[in-house]
């Protein structure tokens, strides 16, 4: 039981610790293997997580047809028939124009980029267009004087809305510049390094357990 | 003619995703469908290419034997999918969260607490006109209000509340401000899908854009 | 009992469709219509720009770029007037793909300006492979730029073979690192970077990223930050400042045109936020009336 | 900073008393719209954000902290049997993790078997991907409450406002301080900036946890003095900069 612990919840543990002390002490100490172990750990990371969207992939596919089957109907059949259908374009794509001589997949010839800049950029751009749609509305319920605190997120983010625009600028400068950047240096300032600090003490804190061992989000014991 | 289509597929686009605003559809469904097999399946290609050719070709040719280290870890990631085995998957994770506390601890006392104290504090002396000597004066008692709100174990009682009323209005000042620029950048995305639609109509008409 | 809703009521209660279509027509219009609205500039533009000119030829030009397509409207003006400055100054570029878009905008970018025509990649220029970088190996790449964490190129090309790397070392031969701005990188090349290095910084970015974090370390004569632009209208004021100091035509570009419906959108908000707030203040007085 | 958490974690050791820690209102928000998600029938979503889970950056503190929101609304979830949607973030390295924390609560309240994985849903790397996939899922599946809590970029706001479209209560927050306006004007309840990172503490109810919130308190009014101490120092003529810099 103590070694099924030991595995399972222990050496976890112990190898964030060591990754963690490894890191803390290349930057306090000056040591040429340590900086290079460190080296390699910064890479070994990146290919760890470059591995995990293999997993994405599959979670995607997991998510997509646990819902075809939740909702039956022409429609989600439809859609999943989509997600197939464009995937196995890129992947077949992909596949098609690579540089086998270079070991790479398609990806610099033109082909298979095309297919990824005529469908995404658009689709977000009109997306994030939404979002201005949203917060215009939302400003048309929310910008309202009802307090003191109220009138003032409305001011400031009105003021430095304006700032932006040169038909006011060119009229009302260089006072209203001068109030917004004023605004935005010094109020604005003071609250986001508040803001900033506070985030700062919370992770270190969060941090500290996980180096003494006492962070247990990150371990599991069951399953 | 490829142009065209290019600008036409560009224009359904736009307009599918904005189909939302009149009511649910299958078109605005299918184009978002359209780019979550992008987002996944064309980024998961073009890592595992660069994994490829950053990884494994050198423990292939021999120049870098160790980094069949990761590979493997990164390999006990997918042990989640086996019932019983899933715990296997906390090695790969443990490192990288064993980093990420190694980089909290290394750059965040400094970069976002020292760093900024200091900025804060010699501002004051810095600044040569008066509004900024005043603005500046008002940051170093503005930051102190402002951490009043976030404080857990105290009751805002006595001096401390109206610290608090205070601290807020700095939190309010500077939550309309950065709201502010939302407003600017996600008006310059809603310029640019609008463009692409007129660009596509002032094409099809044979209008100079 | 349902009562008549006056005026006022319905003023501050409007169907957000409506909203909608106000913006969208006053948005759109000047991209089929342009207007012209006049233009100011602002001082960080000013010097990012000026420290460009201030280059010599044959420094080391560190250039990090994200080219996230959602964001290149907001962003693309300033791409572009800064390649265009850079391949004016017969300096060596090395280029570092900080988002997985950034290899397609750039070819994209460089084929439309002609960037190959006055440099040669690989002896004038590098562009590094996309790669998800940990802040640890970011470290290490400062100190080791060619073997610290990349082993080829973007085109695949070993670093050794590489002509243009065999005479750089560590970020002691930057001359000037135009820097992306997430709050993250900022900070991570103010602190690893200049204190070590003293590396000489501009950022770039969208508006949202540059504003917040890049002013604090903005000195335009001591640095660490020696001007920045962030969004549209910032990209817009280059523009118009490369225009009128060099009144070369390539500099005017998309930035001028989007200047037009940036105006007419403020002018929308405003206008939105100030009819809400009749109707609040004339029926609040009703109620407290009642 | 190591001294004031060794101090409280000899409190606890010793079974000395401990700072009460003052309850945020997001938390108890959770549990009443769990409640009100089962008496509606819909589900309960939650989501850290479409880049929400960075593991080996600075970022990792938020994850953790959002990870033990999570393990605390997936134990009431279980309790009251109520389904639970969970929106990946684009990190796929954190999906094993994630994955452990909502098992082993499952597990914790008795029931292992509600475990669905097919009720995890990934976009992929971005966030327009993101976005539209959640908000299709809020019109497919209903939603009686929504949490949105984690490294959250602004992007997020038409989610957190299709939730409220459709009719959910939205508790959320970040301590990203660019993107709190967001929650400011879409959320029923937030937490607002450290909040988050405290929550997972005083969620928890684990004295060691706690001990460290109050150390924490300490580092507060340590800035502060820092700040009036660097104020003297500066006004004395010293490089306070190079000092506090060391």
């Amino acid at each position: 039981m103590s070694t099924r612990n030991f595995i399972r919840r222990d050496l976890p543990l112990i190898l964030i610790v060591i990754a963690a002390v490894l890191q803390l002490g290349s930057r306090y100490i000056q040591d040429a293997t340590l900086d290079a172990i460190n080296k390699a750990l910064g890479q070994w990371s990146s290919y760890i997580t470059m591995m995990a969207w293999g997993l994405a992939v599959i979670y995607l596919f997991q998510g997509e047809w646990h819902t075809m089957q939740m909702k039956p109907g022409w429609e989600q059949k439809a859609l999943f028939g989509v997600l197939v259908a464009f995937s196995l374009i890129l992947v077949g794509g992909s596949i098609i124009y690579a540089d086998w001589a270079h070991g790479q997949l398609g990806f610099r010839g033109d082909q298979v980029q095309w297919w990824y800049t005529a469908f995404y950029p658009a689709e977000s751009r009109a997306f994030y267009g939404l979002m201005f749609l949203y917060l215009m509305s939302a400003s048309y319920r929310m910008l309202r004087f009802r307090s003191l605190e109220a009138t003032v997120l409305a001011v400031s983010g009105l003021l430095y809305v304006c700032e932006s625009a040169s038909i006011f600028t060119l009229y009302l400068d260089p006072y209203l510049t001068a109030i917004g950047e004023w605004l935005y240096n010094y109020p604005n300032n003071a609250a986001t390094t508040a803001a900033v600090m506070v985030m700062a003490c919370g992770s270190i804190l969060i941090s500290m357990r996980q180096l003494m061992g006492r962070e247990r989000t990150a371990v599991e014991v069951a399953s | 003619m490829a142009d065209m289509l290019f600008m036409f597929i560009q224009m359904v686009m736009v307009l599918a995703t904005w189909s939302y605003l009149y009511r649910d559809n299958f078109f605005s469904k299918a184009a978002a469908e359209i780019v979550i097999s992008v987002s996944t399946v064309y980024f998961f290609l073009s890592f595992y290419n660069s994994l490829w050719q950053q990884a494994i070709v050198p423990i292939l040719d021999g120049t870098n034997l160790l980094n069949i280290i990761p590979i493997i870890l990164g390999l006990l990631m997918f042990s989640r999918l086996f019932k019983g085995y899933g715990w296997v998957s906390s090695y790969s994770y443990a490192i990288l969260l064993g980093l990420g506390t190694g980089a909290t601890l290394t750059t965040m006392v400094q970069g976002s607490i020292t760093t900024r104290i200091s900025d804060t504090v010699t501002r004051p002396f810095a600044a040569t006109l008066w509004q900024d000597q005043l603005g500046a004066w008002l940051t170093v008692f503005g930051v102190i209000f402002s951490l009043s709100y976030w404080l857990f174990t105290i009751e805002y009682k006595g001096y401390l509340a109206y610290s608090l009323k205070i601290g807020r209005l700095f939190l309010m000042c500077s939550i309309g401000m950065l709201y502010a620029e939302d407003v600017l950048w996600s008006q310059s995305l809603f310029t640019g899908a609008a463009t692409i639609v007129v660009n596509f109509f002032k094409v099809a008409l044979g209008i100079p854009i | 009992m349902a009562q008549q809703k006056s005026f006022l009521e319905k003023l501050g209660s409007a169907d957000y469709r409506i909203i909608y279509a106000i913006m969208t027509i006053l948005v759109a219009l000047p991209l089929v219509y342009p207007i012209g609205v006049p233009q100011s500039i602002a001082p960080p533009v000013i010097n990012y720009v000026e420290t460009i000119n201030k280059l010599k030829p044959h420094d080391l030009v560190l250039v990090s770029f994200s080219g996230y397509m959602t964001m290149l409207p907001d962003v693309a003006p300033i791409y572009i007037a800064t390649w265009k400055m850079l391949m004016t100054k017969q300096v060596r570029v090395m280029i570092f793909m900080s988002h997985v878009d950034s290899p397609t905008v750039i070819r994209q970018e460089f084929a439309q300006l002609g960037w190959d025509t006055v440099y040669t990649e690989g002896t004038d220029y590098v562009i590094w492979p996309y790669m998800t970088m940990t802040e640890s190996a970011e470290i290490a790449w400062t100190a080791d730029i060619v073997h610290g964490f990349f082993t080829t190129d973007i085109r695949g090309i070993s670093v050794d073979s590489i002509p243009m790397l065999q005479s750089i070392h560590d970020a002691h031969d930057i001359a000037l690192y135009i820097c992306e701005s997430p709050e993250y990188c900022t900070r991570r090349y103010v602190l690893a970077g200049t204190p070590n290095y003293n590396v000489k910084l501009l950022v770039w970015g969208t508006a949202t990223n540059v504003q917040p974090f890049v002013p604090p370390f903005y000195d335009p004569v001591k640095g660490p930050v020696y001007g920045y632009a962030g969004g549209a209208s910032q990209g817009a004021m280059m523009e118009a400042y490369l225009f009128q100091t060099t009144h070369d035509l390539k500099y005017a570009g998309e930035g001028v045109k989007s200047n037009d419906a940036k105006n007419l959108g403020v002018i929308g908000l405003v206008v939105i936020v100030i009819i809400g707030n009749i109707s609040y203040f004339g029926t609040r007085g009703k109620k407290e009336e009642k | 900073m190591f001294v004031s958490v060794w101090y409280y974690m000899y409190r606890v050791q010793h079974n000395q008393s401990l700072p009460k820690i003052r309850t945020i209102p997001a938390t108890l928000a959770i549990e009443e719209g769990v409640g009100r998600s089962l008496e509606m029938g819909k589900p309960v979503h939650y989501t850290m954000g479409s880049d929400g889970a960075p593991l080996n950056s600075t970022g990792m503190g938020t994850t953790i902290a959002s990870l033990a929101v999570l393990r605390f609304t997936t134990n009431l979830v279980a309790k009251y049997g109520v389904r639970l949607i969970m929106h990946l973030p684009s990190q796929g390295e954190a999906i094993p993790l994630i994955e452990g924390v909502i098992k082993e609560a499952f597990v914790e309240a008795g029931k292992p078997e509600a475990f669905q994985r097919g009720d995890m849903h990934y976009y992929g790397y971005l966030t327009a991907a993101f976005s539209p996939g959640v908000y299709e899922s809020f019109k497919r599946d209903k939603v009686g409450l929504f949490i949105h809590a984690g490294s959250i970029i602004t992007f997020e706001f038409p989610v957190l406002e299709a939730a409220k479209i459709n009719d959910a209560i939205v508790i959320g927050g970040t301590p990203r301080w660019t993107a709190t306006y967001i929650f400011a004007i879409a959320c029923d309840h937030m937490f607002i900036g450290e909040e988050l990172l405290a929550a997972g503490a005083s969620l928890s109810e684990n004295k060691f946890l706690i001990s460290g919130l109050a150390s924490e308190e300490w580092w507060k009014f340590v800035i502060v003095g820092l700040i009036v101490l660097g104020v003297i120092l500066k006004a004395a003529g010293l490089d306070v900069a190079a000092i506090y810099t060391m």
